[in-house]
């Protein structure tokens, strides 16, 4: 452990570190996007990165995404590690194709001969009163395409960590960035990050006895919140933070669940078709026997993501959750 | 007789039987951007047109002032500044007849503004209320556009579809220079020309796509080149210079109109405020440049004219001023009332008819609602949502 | 009931018939896309439509789907109905802004006052020996998209109702065609097709008390199939039809798990993330106390869709049914 | 110095002040497409490249309709003919050095045989095993590409990235006439000047976009004419003149090794086949047109050529026909065998490593096929399955 004092960042700012720390460490990673260079980005992550390694390494495109998305491809096939950023979500969508099409299946259809080592950083959620088109949650897409990888970061240690290990992946990485904790801060040390874990690994953010709320990206705090809170109501609850949406951390979410016996999915996106039925049916397909409620689902509605003034009242928070811990069928206990 | 038959289909014959092609010449665009304020073309323009652009370029610059306090003080979520571009934007809006649909990026609320709709609706979306706070139908706008260059294909559908209904309708739609990157750009163009659409496109090129100056963004000799690539006339105008904007869009409505097809119109202005509030345009341009652009404002160019003519005075210009501050009092006034939003209306527009699963999630938050209203207010802290 | 004969007709015959009968009775309907015109489609539903209507009725467009369905918005925007025709699955995917950006969320951004009656029909899902990108299953995307309707036929005439039912729609809908369905035949009787029922019903093809198989077109063949030889092992199975991917029809669906106590999802469509994930969630949620076993998934693998020579392998058959109702804990009952 | 400074960068500067902007001109295509056989060009043309041009067009008809007889066999799931556009398919292979790539679309196989990938691998995918049966890397050859035009900005990117390396690498990227209206075909451009990546583009006009006539695909006066959008050259060429294409492509590759970015070539050709063997192209067109075509040969076109010029006599050409039939005995042999395709294969390139998820889901078919192989075979018919 190093000795330098462990000062507050942003997430905004572990990421910048991240970007930076794996272009020093490779001359073949690469960023590109709109705004990543003078601008820094929208968001600030890539602030400097042109200034110290120059325009060809972080480039300024073309507003095109599929075209940032297709030529990062092929900056790839010649073996670069580009690091991709998306401006918002919902632009990301003109690139589906691309990303589908070809980056997911690039290795699968050369039979590994073309690995295509590229990682795609997306901002995505709400709570930062966006007009629309600014506040999507598109991880379901992701997750419902095989050959991605698609990794979200709750804390600060974890953006620096898993961003590392998402450009040092040889695979494409899809990385979303909770857009509302860019500017959290956490005690963070970027003279000692962490070491880079492997993607995939889920984290148990807090241990408790009465459920298991499952949760990932930008709900990790409001569960955080509600666990808290539900102390008053005598439950003690655990929180697991996915941190990786695939691979899927069945061992870490199981073992929670077994040991619970309750559960709920927390997050943002909406709920029909959402992350939250895949893994509230893969824990009750190996927990069966453990539960004593159905797992339940707290997540955004089934509504295009609505205007800053009602967005409190679409995106789960601590209220919603704890009705629905409150629904795990407690009775059936005693 | 189909659309497709009107117009004379190319169809390359086998060399060596080589048929020759559409004549490119006349699609290209001139090597100067067309001009009127400050030329002998000025004085064949109409005093009354040119009066009518003055008052509207000055209430459209008073709106974007009146809209980017409005943001400092956090009435507006976020506000894209036209400023040095309300030419461009007026004009847009003044070439429509009546029937004519206009279709608005994002940062165009001044032409939507021009074209007749209220001032505050056209700032519902700005405003953090519901996405569209205007009926389409009833101005014929579509709603403001942000992703950018999709309400391209938008116009051109619409202008297609009204000429196979037989309908005298025109479409213009507007994009940025960034906008012309993407792929919808390009297949709007396309399918504009094939199916000789009445659409006008019309690019305003100012510069910067957010912090991106044009020559990262095209290496073309102009983005009116494009056009011929496409079938269609490109056209480069000032876009400074409202009679020539004006007269140019006129002319490629005429067109349009008149059955000739889509035309593409390349305006050279500059987006002379940061991309919006939000931004902070010094990490990637000189004030000098800003300032160059300045001595070529649109306001101050017309203002040049009408005054060198004598079609305005000192009397005039201030009625102008005048005119724009009530506008904007009365935006300030309607501004500073928060809108009431119903949280219930969150299921009602999804479908026709709301999903079932939409009925239990619509009970859901009114059982919320009911239970916060019944202890007051929200008896756990919500910080973690801001 | 009219008398004229039962015949037997493809799916792809009932379909033309569907979009012939649309834009007979209604002036608006208007189908555009790739190759509909002369050639009729590459599968050949369009047939003889330009001929009948006229090209300005059936319009073949230039190669871009964004653009057709880019297009096909400002059509409906000036009151026309669109149906569009997307080639293949995975070259819907180019249009995958439009669908999610503006086509599933015009009605609601603007309160209602701009509704897109539009129909987006895309062959989806494999079985027909087709090279990559011809076979994929793309309805989970849809699913996750508030704001369209995502319906699919097993049956022609299913096909012919679902289609009509999607064209008098006021909302987009996807309408997702099972290739390898577009030969099967059914008595169908084009002169006096079933009336046209409105969208998000499901159907009990076959009633049974031992479990129920939960699925939905190109799969529901293979789940009648498994369940006639599940007779051999002593099950009774009943099979659902959805028919209605959204909306869902949680009644249909929940009666008849209430009734057998056990369920497994049936589909082509990888399994993570995929609608298996939803569908077993919300089923448990509803019927938790009704289960023997947790609702299990057969789908296709989490692969990228596999070339002709394996797709036998990828893609869910009686066999691997069976294996699955056989796992649903049968010793618990006893 | 970045790749953007080397560039002359292009900004508009405010008007008055207008800065002269690349000119067009050199830009845009001759209104004629270019040709060397049968014009007094011709006798400047290298005889040994004729004789080469005229081996390869032999071999690659005949490739053409040996993989055409496969399909009817049953040994390929689909073959997309490119006969009658050979000269095309051949040139783009022969102007590429060792080191560079090229980007072919689903109908290049001819291209990527000539560039020499066994012609048994290059019809790995056609044949229904797994989708690219080549290294990539080994011959610098993309694997085919089925969604229209997205392999344009792969080619960009990837001699983006050999540019950066100080590699001396050009890119060929080849596309339909229907291609050009995907919004990646626009994007693919716009990326490849503004970056002045070393990439040609080659537009296979071959008059079909399956069913779809280029009348109803562009209005354009060419294809080529798009490349002036971009602040390319565009230049056209008589596609089916085998010395035409082969002196136009080496000229856009020399210019992009020179550093002097990328070249949008159109080539006007037919396509004499159907689209696939799956396609019925009586449905959209006559035969007297595709007879027309057939006149204009590109092997004929080159035949005549070296024969008038004594470069070939009976026995050269029985010579070429040998060869191409010893390729296609060869080709026929091999394409008899059964490929052995090992199920479990499904899981092991999805990712570097499997997933926990893609193990068990390994683990599940192993166990499935062990229980089949038990049983003798299947116990319950798989009919529904096909
Ligand atoms: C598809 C898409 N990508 C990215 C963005 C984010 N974005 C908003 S405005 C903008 C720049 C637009 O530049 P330009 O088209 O020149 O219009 P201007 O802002 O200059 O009016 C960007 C990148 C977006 N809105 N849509
Ligand atoms: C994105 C996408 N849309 C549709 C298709 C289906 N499709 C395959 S080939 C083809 C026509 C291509 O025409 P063109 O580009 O002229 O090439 P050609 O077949 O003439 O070589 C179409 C529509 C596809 N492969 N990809
Ligand atoms: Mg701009
Ligand atoms: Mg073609």
């Amino acid at each position: 452990m190093s000795t330098v004092a462990v000062r507050p960042a942003t997430m905004a700012q572990a990421l910048t570190r991240a970007l930076r720390d794996a272009m020093a460490a490779d001359d073949s990673v690469h960023v590109l996007g709109e705004d990543v260079g003078a601008l820094g980005g929208v968001f600030r992550v890539t602030d400097g990165l042109a200034e110290e390694f120059g325009e060809d390494r972080c480039t300024d495109t073309p507003l095109a995404e599929a075209g940032i998305l297709g030529t990062a491809v092929g900056m790839a096939m010649y073996g670069l590690r580009p690091v991709v950023e998306m401006q918002f979500d919902a632009f990301a969508y003109p690139a589906f194709e691309q990303l589908v099409s070809h980056v997911s299946r690039m290795r699968n259809r050369t039979r590994g001969a073309m690995p295509l080592p590229l990682t795609v950083r997306v901002p995505y959620g709400g709570g930062i009163g966006g007009v629309e088109h600014h506040s999507d949650s598109s991880e379901a897409y992701y997750m419902a395409t095989p050959g991605l990888h698609v990794v979200t970061p709750a804390t600060v240690a974890d953006a620096y960590g898993l961003l590392r290990a998402a450009i040092a992946s040889d695979d494409p990485v899809v990385f979303l960035e909770p857009k509302r904790l860019y500017w959290s801060k956490d005690a963070w040390n970027p003279e000692d990050p962490a070491p880079v874990e492997p993607i995939g690994r889920a984290v148990v953010r807090r241990s408790g006895r009465s459920a298991t709320l499952i949760t990932y990206g930008p709900s990790v705090a409001v569960c955080m919140e509600a666990a808290e809170a539900a102390r008053a109501e005598g439950w003690d609850l655990e929180v697991v933070d996915l941190r990786s949406l695939v691979p899927f951390d069945d061992e870490t979410v199981c073992a929670s669940v077994r040991r619970t016996g309750r559960a709920v999915v927390v997050h943002e996106s909406g709920s029909f078709g959402g992350p939250g039925g895949e893994i509230a049916a893969r824990v009750t397909e190996r927990c069966f026997h453990h539960l004593e409620a159905p797992v339940l689902r707290v997540a955004g509605f089934d509504v295009p993501y609505p205007p800053p003034m009602l967005e409190r009242h679409h995106l789960p928070g601590v209220d919603r959750i704890l009705d629905a811990v409150g629904r795990l069928q407690w009775e059936a206990e005693s | 007789m189909t659309v497709m038959e009107q117009r004379g289909a190319y169809r390359p014959s086998p060399p060596p039987a080589w048929q020759p092609r559409t004549d490119p010449a006349p699609l290209l665009p001139d090597p100067e951007p067309h001009r009127v304020l400050g030329t002998e073309a000025a004085a064949q323009a109409d005093p009354e047109l040119l009066r009518t652009l003055y008052a509207h370029l000055v209430r459209g610059r008073r709106y974007n002032a009146q809209a980017t306090a409005l943001t400092k003080q956090g009435r507006l979520a976020v506000y894209p500044s036209s400023t040095g571009q309300e030419a461009c934007e007026v004009a847009a809006a003044l070439v429509l007849e009546e029937q004519d649909w206009l279709f608005p990026s994002y940062r165009d609320t001044l032409a939507v503004v021009a074209r007749g709709v209220d001032p505050v609706q056209a700032l519902t979306l700005l405003r953090g209320d519901w996405h569209t706070g205007y009926d389409p139908r009833e101005h014929r706008v579509a709603p403001l556009c942000t992703p950018l260059a999709t309400q391209l294909p938008h116009a051109v559908g619409l202008a297609h579809a009204a000429r196979l209904k037989g309908d005298d309708v025109v479409a213009l739609a507007m994009v940025g220079d960034g906008g012309t990157s993407e792929g919808d750009f390009h297949e709007a163009l396309n399918f504009a020309a094939v199916w000789q659409a009445p659409v006008v496109f019309l690019v305003q090129n100012n510069g910067f796509a957010i912090s991106v100056p044009l020559a990262k963004q095209t290496a073309a000799p102009s983005l009116a080149h494009k056009a011929v690539g496409y079938g269609m006339p490109g056209r480069l105008v000032d876009g400074n210079d409202a009679a020539a904007v004006h007269e140019v869009l006129a002319d490629a409505v005429r067109h349009a109109r008149a059955g000739g097809g889509p035309t593409l119109v390349e305006a050279i202005t500059y987006r002379v405020d940061a991309h919006t509030n939000a931004d902070d345009a010094t990490r990637y341009r000189g004030d000098a440049e800003v300032d160059t652009w300045r001595e070529h404002d649109p306001i101050l160019l017309l203002e040049r004219e009408l005054t060198a003519r004598g079609l305005i005075d000192e009397d005039g210009m201030r009625a102008a001023r005048e005119d724009a501050e009530a506008m904007a009092a009365d935006l300030r006034a309607r501004m500073h009332q928060d809108p009431v939003l119903e949280p219930m209306d969150l299921f009602d527009h999804v479908y026709a008819e709301p999903t079932p699963q939409l009925r239990e999630q619509r009970e859901q938050l009114r059982a919320e609602l009911e239970a916060e209203a019944e202890a007051g207010q929200s008896p756990r802290p919500e910080g973690a949502l801001r």
